[in-house]
């Protein structure tokens, strides 16, 4: 498939840009999407081309955007509601768990919530304590909604438009540090990535890296340096927290019997306390060695840039965490 | 114990129905307090309609067939009102399959989507941004279809209601923000809730049309402030206006002492305000001939909650298949 | 110690009280805490003998609630904020998370936080989805808050007492179907139970039980029926999820070398997986079988009522996962 | 460019107090926009006082020592205003140990207890019942100490904002919530976010003292606006009122392109009504020998500074045990 090298931003911009002109019931809303071109940039020129109706620029009201996102997509359009940062989803969780998610099977299916709430997640760059998180496993908790997060900007062009397309809602994380990378976006406008289908990112025979999001990155960059070392890393990228690809994990790790769980959230709780408890119940006796977590330390995020980057994870402690198993 | 307070009455036959929903309505939901009673209903929420009677149907009565209801957890008069066949509801209140929510709702998430019927909705405040979104999708879709949003009080001081009347005032979305004051929250008092207890006039933070406060007991001066808000809601955007009501049956099944805690004030209103003793002394006064026509009202009321009930108690429950369905969309 | 036989409703409440008499600065807010004696009657006759100032029905405004609390904590008191049921929290998790939980890290000590957010939790009773939460593990995630979730109407006494008397902010999470259950209180005004230690309710060599709040009498439950077939269930009761009180679990698990987890939550991103990828991490060598999660099922909670009852856990789930692994 | 509009006019050293206080938060300011383009700070996000000054000196002119100022990620100028020395200030800045904030905080979380100075937040209306509870606290102690709660206009239309207010309302709370309407959220104008564009109205929302919209470009008018809502609040309860002012360097740091947006609009701003050339005209006009003093307090400024860089550049970075530090009270 033909494919043009573009930073995830872009893709993700191609992505709405492209859904809105297939499909008139898409529209954008949230905090500063239209005129000032959004905060991330993602929704730049879309205000422009689309005008004021399909590029709502709202109060900074998360509740009552996540809210109305609800409702209007209960009534049949399918809102693509921005939060700025993925911290102010905080102030909305009731709106995007107690109801998003639930109104299908409260109602018992008279109803559909066909959304998308694109958040900007992640921390990195100064951004402190309540501006800085990762938070995406305490969504991904809660059944009725699907959470996706992809790693590339050719995942990020294909599964924003699934997650458009898509019939239920989806809190769909965005890495605010991938958004400048580039990569390869493929030219076909149906480009779709299926709801709970991760991929191999790279093959390997000892060590099996399971990541998500910047996770992926870092795993690649640890598999980078293990392979001078002669340790061949095979590294899974889940694309989606909700539903989770296991029989993906469970496949590489049958064939390598050893994995380290990559990811830039917070350790207790989160997306490699699931993982590894999922890896043991099911593949116990395939297990060479525990399964090992690389998450941020546990604690709210820092300012002072040092100190700030010693919190989180990187490719040295992937690295060091696999040489504790191999 | 007059109504309409001057203002022209509608007509016997408008009066007759708005007289045949009342009593329905006030007839299931004292079927439900017994039924609840006798454990045929079970689980810890229900929260009746008992002397709201005349704000439900006033106010559904100012919206056409494709316009939009939708409230929170004290649905059941709305439901009603707006035409919902008392069978499946019944059948909710008791978790079976043949309920509006397929069981799985209950007592605070009744709908019904052929009704235009959006819910029923639990937690406080949350379902005034959906009626937002509604709104907007009728205005995207180039439709001047209108909402109709019942508020409580009590919710009134929730972050909710303050997000969704402004996105509701800057993006001028046809909705109609009543009201249903009953004075309390659960056992608070508006007085010691609200900053500004004439809620009404929150309307100016907003910049919105302020319908003002409505005797909530008076389904003709409900119906007339309301076809006024809805006719600005069409044209103009956004309206807040209140109605002043009382439960009758306290906040709900779990409020054991409603009928002790505030007798006086209780008494006094179902002996001086009733919406239900009002319509018929005013449907009499004005129209010495309907008495007869009233009591085969109540009588059909009283038949056609029967038969819900028996419907509900003869349907069969969910079963697992049932338990693990509708989560997504698949 | 004496003890007196009481429902865990009135631990709570006799630990409220005490702790209100001991303290001048503690003080009671919430939505129909005052007058209509709180909804679960946990702060019963506290407004006619504390009055209004001490005593603070509030508006329905979580947000408020929460962040006052804070602002009040900072200022110097010790402020204890019921949330009416924990659903609603969800309305504050931005004043729990990124306020309460951060506001002495990010101001590197200047101000402290003493405060305890009471949350009535759990589900059954047909409360439906949106009242029917157990959702504590997304709460104890972050760092900088405490989680404190007790099973038995002692540990609730000695439990509320020391949340109180911390200095951090703590979410004390009240399981609503063990409010009326009895258990011996130890008549003692200065009962603390630390933060962050578990115990061991019942002693056993065979298995490991680890279980939370309402996951401790199904657990007990299921011991007594397993004992009966000849298999010795030991059962752990964490008591905090967090912090949490691993080596509790490591010195168990060393002598069973079998657990299985025990909650009321959703399956995902939840304790079962926090606790089980803590074991095979360290406790590798000990394992003789996987360990296994009983939680609720991965659904909204219904309505009717018998549907219901099949999502939760209960002794029987508890037994067969037992079965599974010895 | 007249202030105080007949008004009396406070006596020479007050004025020139004010004066040196604004001009430090200037020189303050445009320090930080010079050393972020330089990168000797670093990081996303620095939000300027900038065009701002006449507000927080003019507001917490009018609030004792003991009482208590909180606001805001727009802090610099409220800090310093709020008398904390600009040496760890600008180290918080530069993320240095010796910062207010052991520079774990940054720009946006500024604070510092000894001063009453409650900091700092970042969350659009996280601090607003944070306000509330620090003015609890005072009222439960019995002590007359007021909140001044600075409040962004954009916002005003967040559910903090309602049910923060609300409640200071309810509980009579000593606070003065004090609006910095500059006119806009990040780049959405107050017009396209506000229902009411009126924002001191919305007092009405919650029967609470309205003070009005003021000028918030005029020192004096601000301090004596705030004089009046400060009196009021000690005595009676809480009190929202409104300042227009102007940001003279945009959101913040990641907004590349404010002077370009609004070039005319800024340059008028500048031109017009600028709070430092207001009271420098003033003071002449009113102490025609009072310019010597004035250009001793701006080469002051420009001094203290210096010094306030030299200061944090020379402080150590905190390290990794600082990293552990303060997650918790051990
Ligand atoms: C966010 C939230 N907080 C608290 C509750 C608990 N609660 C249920 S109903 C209610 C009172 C609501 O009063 P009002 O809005 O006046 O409605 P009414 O019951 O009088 O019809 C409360 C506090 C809830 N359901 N949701
Ligand atoms: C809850 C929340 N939503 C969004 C943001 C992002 N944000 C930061 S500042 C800002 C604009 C605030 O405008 P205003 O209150 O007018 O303050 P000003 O910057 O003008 O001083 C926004 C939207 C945030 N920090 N918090
Ligand atoms: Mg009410
Ligand atoms: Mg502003």
């Amino acid at each position: 498939m033909a494919a043009r090298n573009q930073p995830m931003r872009e893709a993700l911009r191609k992505a709405l840009r492209e859904e809105m002109l297939r499909d008139e019931r898409v529209f954008v809303m949230g905090e500063e999407v239209g005129k000032w071109q959004g905060t991330h940039r993602i929704t730049r020129g879309l205000y422009e081309e689309f005008g004021d109706r399909r590029v709502r620029d709202t109060p900074i009201s998360e509740m009552a955007i996540c809210g109305a996102a609800v409702g209007a997509a209960m009534a049949g359009l399918r809102p693509v509601a921005e939060m700025m940062t993925i911290n102010f989803a905080f102030l909305a969780l009731d709106a995007i768990v107690n109801h998003a998610a639930k109104i299908r099977y409260m109602f018992d299916g008279q109803f559909s919530v066909p959304l998308v709430f694109r958040a900007a997640s992640g921390w990195g760059d100064q951004a402190t304590a309540s501006h800085s998180h990762a938070p995406e496993p305490i969504f991904a908790h809660f059944p009725g909604l699907y959470v996706a997060a992809p790693a590339t900007p050719g995942d990020a062009y294909g599964m924003l438009k699934t997650a458009i397309r898509d019939e239920n809602p989806v809190l769909f994380s965005e890495s605010i540090a991938l958004y400048p990378k580039p990569g390869p976006v493929p030219d076909d406008e149906d480009h779709l990535v299926p709801v709970g289908k991760g991929t191999i990112r790279r093959e390997g025979a000892d060590v099996t890296l399971v990541a998500w999001a910047r996770g992926v990155e870092w795993s690649l960059q640890a598999a980078g340096q293990l392979e001078r070392e002669g340790v061949n890393c095979e590294v899974v990228d889940m694309r989606w927290l909700r539903p989770l690809d296991m029989d993906l994990v469970y496949d590489s790790f049958r064939k390598t019997n050893r994995c380290v769980i990559v990811e830039e959230s917070l350790p207790m709780y989160s997306f490699g306390s699931e993982i590894a408890a999922g890896i043991q119940e099911n593949m116990f006796d395939h297990m060479d060695a525990p399964v090992k977590r690389v998450s941020a330390m546990d604690l709210p995020l820092p300012y002072a840039r040092d100190i700030e980057l010693m919190a989180l994870p990187d490719a040295d402690k992937v690295v060091a965490a696999v040489k504790e198993i191999v | 114990m007059d109504i309409a307070n001057g203002a022209a009455l509608p007509d016997r036959d408008t009066l007759l129905d708005w007289y045949r929903q009342m009593v329905l309505i006030r007839e299931f939901e004292e079927t439900c307090y017994d039924l609840y009673e006798e454990k045929r209903i079970t689980g810890v929420y229900l929260h009746l309609y008992s002397g709201q009677e005349a704000v439900g149907v006033g106010a559904l009565a100012a919206i056409e067939p494709r316009d939009h209801a939708i409230t929170a957890y004290r649905d059941h008069g709305v439901a009603l009102a707006r035409g919902v066949d008392p069978g499946p509801l019944m059948a909710e209140m008791m978790g079976k399959r043949s309920g509006v929510s397929g069981g799985k709702g209950g007592s605070m998430h009744l709908a019904s989507r052929e009704h235009n019927f959006w819910g029923g909705f639990a937690i406080v405040g949350g379902h005034l941004p959906l009626a937002a979104g509604i709104a907007l999708e009728a205005q995207y879709s180039g439709r001047d279809d209108v909402v109709l949003c019942f508020v409580g009080d009590g919710s009134s001081n929730n972050g909710y209601f303050h997000e969704a009347l402004n996105l509701s005032a800057v993006w001028r979305l046809p909705v109609v923000w009543l009201i249903e004051n009953n004075l309390y929250g659960m056992g608070t008092h508006i007085d010691e809730a609200s900053g500004q207890p004439l809620l009404h006039k929150r309307a100016l933070a907003y910049g919105m049309r302020d319908g003002g406060r409505i005797d909530g007991q008076d389904v003709v001066a409900v119906n007339g402030a309301l076809d006024e808000a809805v006719a600005h809601a069409r044209g103009e955007g956004p309206v807040l206006l209140e109605a002043l009501t009382y439960r009758y049956r306290g906040h709900g099944v779990s409020d054991r002492q409603y009928n002790v805690r505030l007798k006086d004030e209780l008494e006094e209103w179902k002996a001086e305000r009733d919406p239900i003793t009002r319509l018929g002394a005013c449907l009499e006064e004005a129209h010495p001939d309907s008495r007869p026509a009233m009591s085969a009202l109540e009588q059909a009321a009283r038949d056609q909650v029967l038969a819900a009930v028996k419907f509900a108690e003869e349907s069969p429950a969910p079963d697992a298949d049932d338990l693990v369905r509708n989560v997504y969309v698949e």
